[in-house]
């Protein structure tokens, strides 16, 4: 149970950092950054989700959401960072 | 720290109280079970032994062909906003020995971790990964493909996961099962199937992702 | 047996892998894949029509541990539209693109597609993210297509948002999963009772999904990115991506959270709609170039929808159907009138080099097709008769004037208006001297191009289901929601 | 024999048809154009023949489209929607030949012509129209026709003009509306019924009752051009003589008026209309329009324009008629909404041929214009004389009429109006004929486009006014005859009043 709260905790802060620095900064790559940041906050809830102490086996299903999720945010990252360095290419 | 922030501060902390608030109870009220024990009840009949595999290639396989659709997207996305950029200097010869030794392994671990992946933690995220690592190591080490195929194959390779799967779920429609139902006598290999063109796929965008544009150079 | 549901899914991604895998066919197979997926989406319609609202398990699990397709007669008809728009969009984009663009457009084209089916098909909560990142993805990527600065920072922005949005959401899913233990909608809305649960899930669900929908003033990222985008895309990102993303807004607050917040939650969407209808009409008024015309006539668009929302909640189960029917036709005309609209502007764009609202008159003149459409388009956007808008509207006004909340009415009456100045401050472009395009009039330097009939006819199509089609036979719609009721 | 069902909506699309077909046509496809126009006209004719028996025989004539539940498209015929389905048709006949006559050599005349039949479509199913929807529809399709008509030349002026026609009809668009779904919110689907279809309501929701009244009349008289609403009608001077003619007479300022009519008999029932003290104020309305208008057209010097504020004044007899409680009163409102069009079409018919002729524009331009063209000055002089209500000119039959109701509703001050308007209509009329007859001939006319052969001008701009003005002196001249607009206008006031 204290486990499970402490990265739920955890979870929750980082997704809050991360909007913080979303809305905080102008430059895209920090926003970029804070949006993974926050990607890892709400995978973190997941993974506390899916703990059941331990004895049992945890709870598959929310692993499984974490890995899907990871691979979207990869891909997501990936296409901005490609969009956002054409940005630069051109300005200087 | 102007006013602004302040306020932005003030808010996420209330927020965050609430959340944290909604967690603690969601979490102590223990909603009964969720669907650990279902999912873990029926993982037998999913031709895997590995839970996670089971749901990611089996329960929630939708979730997954959409998924492999999202790094599609992304890497036709990439390659449409132009040409890749220029590469990096031939590595030094330590870098060269490094990348000569890791590179083979990384694929070896790859291959295994695929085939591990049915029943214990694994699989083919885990696989495509590394051989994505093993990619960006040989563009890192001044290999301007990344040791990617030419344009034409490569354009093959990264659609190789979603063609697979949804090959695989049509075929088995079309002969009468549910889309994307896996019989059980088939599912161990099927799945298998899907896992390897998935690693292939992921591997090969990954790489193609990191040349950050479309790979029209001729080969040196 | 054939799974419709899934083949409208399967068969654009199918599709998309064949084109990016042998470019040089793009143009026919993804015509082809058009024709199949539309097929598709039709059968789905019949098959609502007949035999109520079809499910399918995937993989044969069944809930809560598989995922689920369903339809019923709001998303049916949501589908069926779609569908027919982006058939009508993949028959302009043949002759749009140079064969340069066209092998990077067709493959995320059919992607964006299918991520459209499946968002109108979802009936899980964690499914309904990973579709929302294809379709973000997709669509930043067709709308930063041209390479252009302007188009790609405003595309970064928008899938930058895009992204904030989904992770919102996804807290509000792990959340949800958290406290009721299923990620089915439906086993969802029956285990969700009023509480801290229903109201912080909620909030992030609908919170992070309004920035998609670009509700006001959550709409800051759309003009630049809608008006920027290539024309087709444009009509595809205004006239069906926000619309899925309304959608699906709509189907969590029926299906889940309306029954267990209370009304203030819907007064404050409808106070948002409000202010988009106003300040997007005006924004829209303002506005000297065409594409971004359109593009904020969008975000009072989608503000009209959500003047319905508090409607809604208010109502009474047979006023309820009657009122979710205006919403749904209004939804429905505007997706092919702004797509008509879109496509228009287009065409006008290649023909006189430019889209300067000012200095189109002798485009415009010269192409009579599409000052019809675009006529057309705007009748249906200001909602006059005999446009699905004006039924639309006039039930809306009924209603709020019955329930006694006329307020709801008198934004609707001066959007109306100002939709109208915007709208006819275009048109009126349409009549002046003769129309011959020479390089004079347009400014030396641009190069104008020729406007063939086949690529004129999509635009006029749709802008005439809008008004004419959706005008005078929206009946079945009412039919067709039957008993999917909120 | 076409089916009571089907009828109402043959009449509306036998000029929807031909203009959806005209808008495909080539630039240069003049005769075809012309021959659809005629055949869509002619075949029109001949329904509204149809439409007038099967009225008359009282039999159930009505075609319906469901829009949305509870929501139904209505077209049913009326003694009162016959009146103005026969007097649009047959001024459209008319005005087609004078049109086709007039745009000769003009640029986008299938534009022009297929917006043309819509205006036309739009007219005639407004006064089929059979429920408050169906008139908001056709009333809006209205507006949308014929702005591309006002629009049409192109030329700075005429886009001012059409801007100006957009917003008042639009802004006028958007009051009907408000008070129509605020009425169907109270009272259900808002049938026309003869009699009135709100008393019960009556007693309960007075206020409100009273507040949508002002709201379509509102809509309403921007179309009617009631003052303070009529500044558009001036300035849509700018569109080709054939539209004026036909914004003035049959198709715009007569949907407003015949709404007007609508909304006092047919929804509130002059009985109710007059229990909550709204008919006086309309009568005050149309009272101050009517002197208004005269005064200002004193002072015109350009013909159009000066015919034009006679338009304003003139179509308030209509709302005057309905205003004042009595079948005698009605009967004079109803009638004149023929007897106006039938004259002023007429004149403005003559002005488009002063300018296209002569180039004569204003009245200071018109000495002796008689003598250079007299059978076109003739038909103005007809019009003129009926405008001002000289017997025998049918204006005579309207004025006495309304003379009477005013006298039998025990109003005498209405009759003062009447008096004082007559006399002004005199004072702007008497001038323009002192010249055209009696004044010399200048030596040479401003710009002369036709020059004089064996008729004056060309057949095609000559005859429609002249059977026009004809059409003026016998419906004055046969009013008591069976089937004259007079007689049609007593079958009205009878079936209103329940006599």
């Amino acid at each position: 149970m204290a486990t499970q709260l402490l990265f739920g905790l955890v979870g929750i802060i980082l997704f809050l950092l991360g909007v913080w620095s979303f809305l905080a900064h102008r430059p895209l790559l920090r926003k970029l950054i804070a949006l993974n940041v926050m990607g890892a906050g709400v995978f973190h809830v997941l993974v506390a989700v899916a703990y059941r102490g331990l004895e049992k086996t945890p709870d598959p299903i929310p692993h499984a959401l974490v890995l899907t999720g990871i691979v979207v945010a990869v891909s997501a990252t990936a296409l901005a960072l490609t969009l956002g360095q054409r940005l630069e290419h051109e300005d200087d | 720290m102007t006013l602004r922030h302040l306020f932005l501060l003030g808010t996420l902390a209330v927020i965050g109280a609430a959340l944290a608030w909604v967690f603690w109870d969601a979490v102590a009220v223990q909603a009964p079970g969720r669907l650990a024990d279902l999912a873990l009840d029926r993982v037998p009949e999913s031709g895997v032994s590995n839970p996670v595999t089971a749901v990611l290639l089996n329960f929630r396989a939708y979730d997954t062909l959409l998924e492999l659709a999202v790094l599609m997207a992304a890497i036709l996305g990439i390659w449409s906003t132009g040409p890749d950029v220029p590469g990096f200097l031939p590595a030094g010869e330590v870098l060269e020995k490094l990348t000569a030794a890791i590179v083979p392994l990384l694929i070896l671990s790859a291959g295994y971790l695929l085939w591990v992946g049915g029943h214990a933690p694994g699989g083919a995220f885990q696989a495509g990964a590394l051989l994505g690592a093993a990619g960006v190591i040989l563009r890192l080490s001044g290999r301007p493909d990344a040791g990617l195929p030419l344009l034409t194959w490569l354009r093959l390779t990264i659609v190789l996961g979603v063609l697979a799967f949804v090959a695989a779920a049509l075929v088995l429609m079309a002969a009468g099962y549910g889309f994307l139902t896996f019989p059980l006598a088939v599912a161990k290999w099927v799945i298998l199937a899907i896992e390897s063109a998935a690693t292939l796929a992921i591997g090969a965008t990954l790489a193609a992702a990191y040349l950050a544009g479309e790979p029209l150079g001729v080969r040196t | 047996m054939i799974d419709w549901l899934a083949l409208t899914v399967a068969l654009p991604l199918l599709g998309s892998v064949l084109v990016a895998a042998i470019p040089a066919r793009s143009p026919g197979i993804g015509m082809a894949t058009g024709l199949l997926t539309t097929t598709a989406a039709l059968s789905v319609g019949v098959l609502i029509a007949h035999a109520g609202e079809p499910r399918s398990d995937l993989g044969g699990w069944g809930v809560p541990l598989g995922i689920a397709l369903q339809a019923d007669g709001l998303s049916g008809a949501l589908l069926v539209m779609a569908n027919l728009v982006a058939l009508g969009i993949s028959a302009y984009a043949l002759g749009y693109f140079a064969s340069g663009l066209r092998r990077h457009f067709w493959p995320l084209w059919l992607l964006l597609w299918s991520s459209l089916n499946a968002l109108f098909l979802a009936a899980d909560v964690f499914n309904i993210y990973v579709t929302l990142e294809l379709l973000g993805i997709a669509a930043a990527a067709l709308g930063a297509l041209t390479g252009g600065q302007a188009a790609i920072a405003a595309n970064l922005r928008y899938l930058l948002v895009g992204l904030l949005g989904s992770m919102t959401y996804l807290l509000g899913v792990a959340i949800l999963y958290t406290g009721l233990g299923t990620l089915d909608l439906r086993l969802a809305a029956e285990s969700l009772t009023p509480g801290p649960l229903a109201w912080t899930a909620g909030a992030l669900m609908l919170g992070g999904l309004l920035l998609k929908a670009a509700l006001f003033p959550l709409h800051f990222w759309l003009p630049p990115a809608h008006a920027q985008a290539p024309a087709p895309v444009s009509a595809a990102l205004s006239a069906l991506v926000v619309k899925a993303a309304f959608y699906l807004v709509l189907r969590l607050w029926i299906d889940l959270f309306a029954p267990v917040v209370g009304p203030g939650p819907g007064i404050l969407l409808g106070a948002l709609g409000a202010g988009g209808v106003i300040w997007g009409s005006w924004r829209a008024f303002r506005s000297e170039r065409l594409k971004l015309l359109a593009a904020y006539s969008t975000v009072a668009q989608v503000g009209y929808l959500f003047l319905l929302f508090p409607l809604l909640a208010a109502a009474a189960l047979p006023k309820q159907q009657e009122l979710l029917g205006a919403l749904l036709l209004l939804a429905l005309t505007h997706g092919f009138a702004k797509a008509g609209l879109f496509l228009s502007a287009g065409l006008l764009q290649k023909h006189a080099g430019h889209d300067r609202i000012a200095e189109l008159g002798p485009a415009i003149r010269s192409l009579p097709a599409v000052a019809f459409a675009m006529g057309l388009a705007g009748v249906a956007l200001v909602g006059l008769p005999p446009s699905g808008a004006f039924i639309a509207k006039w039930i809306l006004l009924t209603e709020s004037f019955a329930m006694d909340r006329w307020w709801w009415a008198l934004v609707v009456l001066v959007g109306t208006l100002m939709a109208s100045a915007y709208v006819f401050r275009l048109l009126e472009n349409a009549f002046g001297p003769a129309a011959h395009l020479d390089a004079v009039e347009l400014g030396g330097d641009v190069q104008t191009e020729k406007i063939g009939r086949m690529i004129q006819a999509p635009a006029l199509l749709m802008a005439l289901v809008a008004v004419v089609l959706l005008g005078l036979g929206a009946e079945s719609l009412w039919g067709l929601l039957g008993s999917s009721s909120p | 024999m076409i089916p009571d069902n089907i009828l109402p909506a043959a009449i509306v699309l036998s000029s929807l048809i031909p203009g959806l077909f005209i808008f495909l046509l080539d630039e240069e496809r003049h005769v075809l154009r012309t021959v659809l126009n005629m055949a869509g006209a002619l075949g029109k004719l001949v329904l509204v023949g149809l439409l007038i028996q099967g009225v008359y025989e009282e039999r159930l004539i009505e075609s319906r489209w469901t829009l949305a539940p509870g929501l139904d498209l209505v077209l049913s015929a009326d003694a009162l929607s016959v009146l103005f389905v026969t007097l649009s048709t047959v001024l459209w006949l008319v005005t087609t030949v004078y049109a086709v006559g007039y745009l000769e050599h003009s640029p986008n005349r299938s534009r022009f012509f297929g917006f043309f039949s819509l205006c036309v479509t739009a007219t005639v199913g407004l006064a089929l129209a059979g429920n408050l929807l169906t008139f908001v529809i056709f009333y809006e399709a209205l507006t949308l026709s014929t702005y591309p008509l006002v629009a049409h030349r192109g030329t700075p002026d005429s886009a001012q003009g059409a801007r100006v026609y957009l917003a008042y009809t639009l802004g006028g668009g958007v009051l009907l509306l408000t008070g129509a779904v605020w009425l169907r919110s109270l009272a259900g689907p808002v049938i026309f019924t003869q009699g009135g279809m709100l008393s019960d309501l009556a007693g309960v929701y007075d206020g409100q009752l009273i507040a949508i009244f002002f709201l379509l009349v509102g809509g309403l008289g921007v179309k009617a051009a009631l003052v303070p609403l009529h500044g558009w009608l001036p300035q849509a001077m700018v569109a080709p003589a054939p539209v004026s003619a036909l914004l003035h007479a049959v198709a715009v300022v007569k949907a407003g008026a015949f709404g007007i009519i609508r909304v006092v008999y047919d929804i509130y029932g002059v009985v109710l209309a007059e229990s909550l003290g709204l008919l006086s104020v309309l009568a005050t309305m149309a009272s101050i329009t009517i002197i208004y208008g005269s005064l200002r057209a004193l002072s015109q010097d350009g013909l159009k324009k000066r015919l034009a504020y006679s338009t304003v004044s003139q179509v308030s007899y209509i709302a005057l008629g309905a205003s004042v409680f009595g079948p005698i009163a009605t009967i004079g409102g109803v009638v004149h909404l023929v007897h106006q069009g039938v004259m002023k079409i007429t004149m403005f018919f003559c002005a488009g041929n002063y300018a296209e002729t002569l180039g004569v524009h204003r009245v200071s331009e018109m000495n002796g214009v008689g003598r250079r063209m007299p059978w076109t000055t003739l038909a103005f002089t007809v019009g003129a004389l009926g405008m001002i209500g000289v017997p025998p000119v049918a204006g005579f039959v309207s004025k006495w009429y309304l003379g009477l109701g005013a006298a039998e509703a025990g109003s005498d001050w209405v009759l003062l109006i009447l008096v004082a308007s007559s006399l002004l209509n005199a004072a702007y009329f008497f001038p323009i004929l002192f010249r055209a007859w009696l004044a010399d001939p200048p030596a040479s006319w401003p710009e002369e486009h036709i020059a004089a052969r064996r008729l004056e001008t060309t057949g095609a701009l000559l005859w429609p006014p002249v059977v026009t003005a004809l059409l003026a002196l016998v419906a004055g001249l046969f009013a008591a005859a069976p089937v004259s607009p007079l007689e049609w206008a007593e079958l009205i006031a009878r079936r209103e009043y329940g006599l």
